[in-house]
């Protein structure tokens, strides 16, 4: 569900809150935490078309456009990964193509203290905001013909 | 070439001496070093040496592939790095491809762009006269590979080049137009706007050398067109073993990968193997972090110059040092620009350039004599070579007139 | 692989960390470091910090070219780096030639031994199943552009390569042998020895990557009998961008130039190029001179210990890695080597490895996770890559007991 | 003609003077006034074959047996240079292959204060001394088959 929220105070939100955990190891708790609440990954779209490209572990990525709005379902194979990814779309999850366009470039560095995930290439954090973007592109093209 | 603004600030180079540590050494038994080989490889400011030391004190790590925070912070200083490069020409970071220098920025592209001669109707590559050896070497090596033609616009007396040739040799059978921005030799700005346009206008891709350009004027790739530009740090304050190629993300796209490695490929079969995008495509192994690092310190020095008061001031030397070669006799200008680089090659009648080069040395005058890398050039100008005097940012107008007085002593002794 | 004596002198682990600034740092808001990813890059000992800033502090010039006595001062320290590498691994001056790095070294002899495959009846080269990408690929690439065959040793379950398979796949349509002294994800030493043997009894070329070999044993390229042998400096204490190829004096002789520019020229006209003879026909262009230098301090620091008891120490770590591990469930190690070179890898059942590093980074322990640019090795063990630890010379046991507790919380958390 | 000294006195000798003279211009002075003493070059001689290679001015050394001693013609374009190799010809004028085969391996370096002109590529003091011991090298050949 769209969050009442927009994508900017979330972030934020979502940065101010991992920042007050003390330390990375309950960083990487909360952040498991969001992977586990993921709804299941439909094992129709399990396929090489929605791997995320540049992650280290594999993470797949299915956006569906209804009423207007992109929803995402989102998997990996490894635990802290898949909550990154559920930290993502819980930013992104069901907006507009023109929200999620719209929406600032600096996602990454705003989730604060998880700038040592998106700094580090192989988390893919990077990647699947790329990915999330590119969808929005596809989608708006698609709403707007 | 810019425009000498009369109006700019005048620069602080005693100030600026201050920061260049190397500047305040003496050689042969305490004489003053007078460094004036600049265009062979600048001095490095404190902040580009402790730029490096600190990265290795506290940071380093190898980039991208790790997921520990010393990784991480190393990939966001390398990237930082690139971006900042990137920003300094007005390129954007996808475009820079960090390698060990010019000439292996230029051995990059002659090989990734040689397909360009194996098919179509393209088959010549247009360089000129005043080329250095490393924008010329390559180019034969891909013609021999390939059977590509070399044409050479030639250099005239002053040491311009010959545009007339240049637009009649430049046609539609040719792929490549690569051209030094400044000669290192002459001192001279070629007209890279007017270049890149010939080139365009005809289809071709327009490479620019601006190893010499680099440290002494804003380039913005977009304003002069090019397709690729090259230069090296070690010739604008910053460390060796490190240089750039900026590549327009259109060419890039084109180009098939140079060196094969780690992080240059996406997977690896021992059957197929598929490469990364962007400018990791051209980085195998490990790259060169503390350089790039170094560079990008390097480069914010040089930004942090007042770049109209720069040109201003090697406008003044470079002047100097024409005016009064020019008012001795017997001493023939090699090409006579009035421009801001800073480089001046003069010979003397009946003296070796390199028993001038010897004796200036005796004084503490650091020159360069030869043929400076770039030999079908020289040779033109003299046999025994020429004796090139280079100024930088840091050179002081006492340290010119050290220099004449040191020439005439040499002068008296050698004639 | 060397004897590991039992009565080589104790490391005074304490007092060399105290040379390297780096391991004194903390991460994540006072974790104290815990380096254990030497593999993808070593620390750096205050002398080769030292010695880099020194070299821009005091003497930057470029090296060959010049005339006055930066520049030779530059000539003597880079041409002693020469001779300070060849010595340490019993080459000659003559045979070292600069290059990046292991990749760059590994391309320099692709491409220029490419000509093998072009005529003749020697149509392949043999590589193992435990290259690092970097002794894959260039090889590829010369296989798509020549035909040659890619021929593979296999690895077996305890990561040790198939001997019996070697010996029947080198033969004598062999042009080359390539081989990995040290596997850098498995820790396994190859027996260089016999397999030189085998190449040279075919009439074979035998090459070794001693890219992790290089640090933590002595190397004599007349013991392996070795034609070329490639290492980068900064897995051996020294800095980034600069690595080095030993190719033989007969095998070098035979080998076209790699990249053009100037230093490896003698003459250029735009009709002829001649190229310069020995190790300067390969390095176009203004070298790494700081690299270099910083490389021969590092190798000599390196020699400053008693190779027998660095050996004895990263034994004695590589023991307690591998026993701790295999002592704990559902650790799988890959490869069951029992040797010195503190590399062991592993994963856990129903663990990804990912998972796992970022868990113990977030105590402060640097490993690596995933392919280590060994694709094809990395997919034969697990699918979802591996956990790398590597220990160096300065790796001390509190950090290997450190290691373990961190990775215990961790397999708490992540089961 | 040979000197009744050892090609290491001779060397050591050289260098000691060249070291008491106050500065770099003064021994370049010196090594000048040598250069000046040097018998002239035979023309015929001035050919491709005898040009030493890896010095930045065109240096020429001919090499003569007579009575198992070998004589050196030498010239150089630069007059430094041409001083330098009547300095290295004056060191090993008129002896036997042997004796140049067997003199120091050291002898730019014990030129002392040359040293800085040894390591100087350009000046080729180090390609001098290895053509000289080329030339060595064939005459002793010749005379011992
Ligand atoms: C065995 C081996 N070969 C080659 C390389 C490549 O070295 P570099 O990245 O320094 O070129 C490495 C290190 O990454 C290695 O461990
Ligand atoms: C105009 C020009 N091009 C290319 C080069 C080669 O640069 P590098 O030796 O740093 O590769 C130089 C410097 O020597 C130069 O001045």
């Amino acid at each position: 569900m769209q969050s009442t929220k927009t994508i900017s105070e979330l972030t934020d939100e979502i940065g101010a809150m991992l920042e007050a955990l003390p330390d990375w190891e309950e960083r990487f708790g909360a952040i498991m935490a969001m992977g586990k609440e993921l709804a299941p990954y439909p094992e129709e779209f399990r396929r090489e078309d929605f791997i995320v490209k540049g992650c280290q572990s594999q993470v797949w990525l299915y956006p569906q456009l209804a009423d207007g709005r992109i929803h995402f379902s989102a998997d990996s194979d490894a635990l802290i990964v898949k909550g990154l990814v559920a930290l993502v779309v819980r930013i992104m999850q069901d907006r507009t193509p023109q929200e999620i366009l719209a929406a600032p470039k600096d996602i990454a560095e705003r989730l604060g203290l998880v700038q040592h995930l998106s700094q580090n290439r192989s988390s893919g954090l990077a990647s699947m905001l790329k990915q999330i973007r590119l969808y929005a592109v596809a989608f708006s093209m698609r709403t707007s013909s | 070439m810019h425009r000498v603004e009369p109006s700019a600030p005048l620069l602080d180079v005693a100030a600026l001496r201050t920061e260049f540590p190397i500047l305040h050494r003496t050689v042969h038994g305490g004489k003053p070093l007078v460094y004036l080989d600049n265009a062979a490889t600048t001095q490095k400011p404190n902040v580009v040496i402790d730029t490096i030391a600190d990265f290795y004190r506290n940071h380093n790590a190898n980039a991208h592939r790790a997921g520990h925070v010393l990784g991480s912070e190393v990939t966001t200083m390398f990237e930082s790095a690139r971006r900042r490069v990137a920003e300094s020409i007005g390129a954007s970071a996808e475009e820079i491809v960090f390698t060990r220098g010019t000439t292996e920025s230029l051995n990059l592209l002659a090989a990734t762009m040689s397909g360009r001669f194996e098919r179509g109707h393209r088959r010549n590559i247009v360089i000129s006269e005043m080329e250095h050896h490393a924008n010329i070497v390559p180019w034969q090596m891909v013609r021999d590979r390939t059977g590509a033609e070399i044409r050479v616009i030639p250099v005239d007396d002053h040491g311009l080049l010959d545009m007339q040739v240049a637009e009649q040799i430049i046609d539609d059978s040719t792929a490549i137009v690569s051209i030094v921005h400044v000669s290192n030799t002459l001192g001279t700005a070629n007209d890279v706007h007017r270049l890149s346009a010939m080139a365009h206008g005809v289809g071709a891709e327009f490479i620019v050398d601006a190893a010499q350009s680099i440290s002494g004027m804003n380039i913005d790739v977009n304003e002069i067109g090019c397709d690729a530009l090259v230069f090296s740090a070690h010739k604008v304050y910053g460390p060796m073993g490190i240089g750039v190629a900026f590549i327009r993300g259109r060419l890039m796209e084109s180009l098939p990968p140079y060196q094969g490695g780690g992080s240059m490929i996406t997977s690896v079969t021992f059957d197929k193997t598929t490469y990364a995008e962007g400018p990791l495509r051209f980085e195998a192994g490990t790259p060169n972090i503390e350089g790039a690092i170094g560079l990008a310190a390097a480069l914010s020095w040089r930004d942090s110059l007042d770049m109209s008061s720069v040109i201003a001031h090697k406008h003044a030397l470079t002047l100097s040092l024409t005016s009064g070669l020019a008012s001795r006799e017997g001493i023939r200008l090699h090409g006579t620009h009035q421009g801001h680089s800073g480089i001046v090659s003069f010979s003397v009648d009946g003296v070796h350039s390199q028993d001038l080069g010897l004796m200036l040395d005796a004084h503490g005058v650091a020159v360069r004599t030869g043929h400076h890398c770039t030999m079908p050039l020289t040779a033109r100008f003299s046999t025994s070579g020429s004796v090139r005097v280079s100024a930088a940012v840091y050179t002081s107008t006492d340290e010119v007139d050290f220099f004449f007085s040191a020439l005439d002593r040499a002068l008296t002794v050698l004639r």
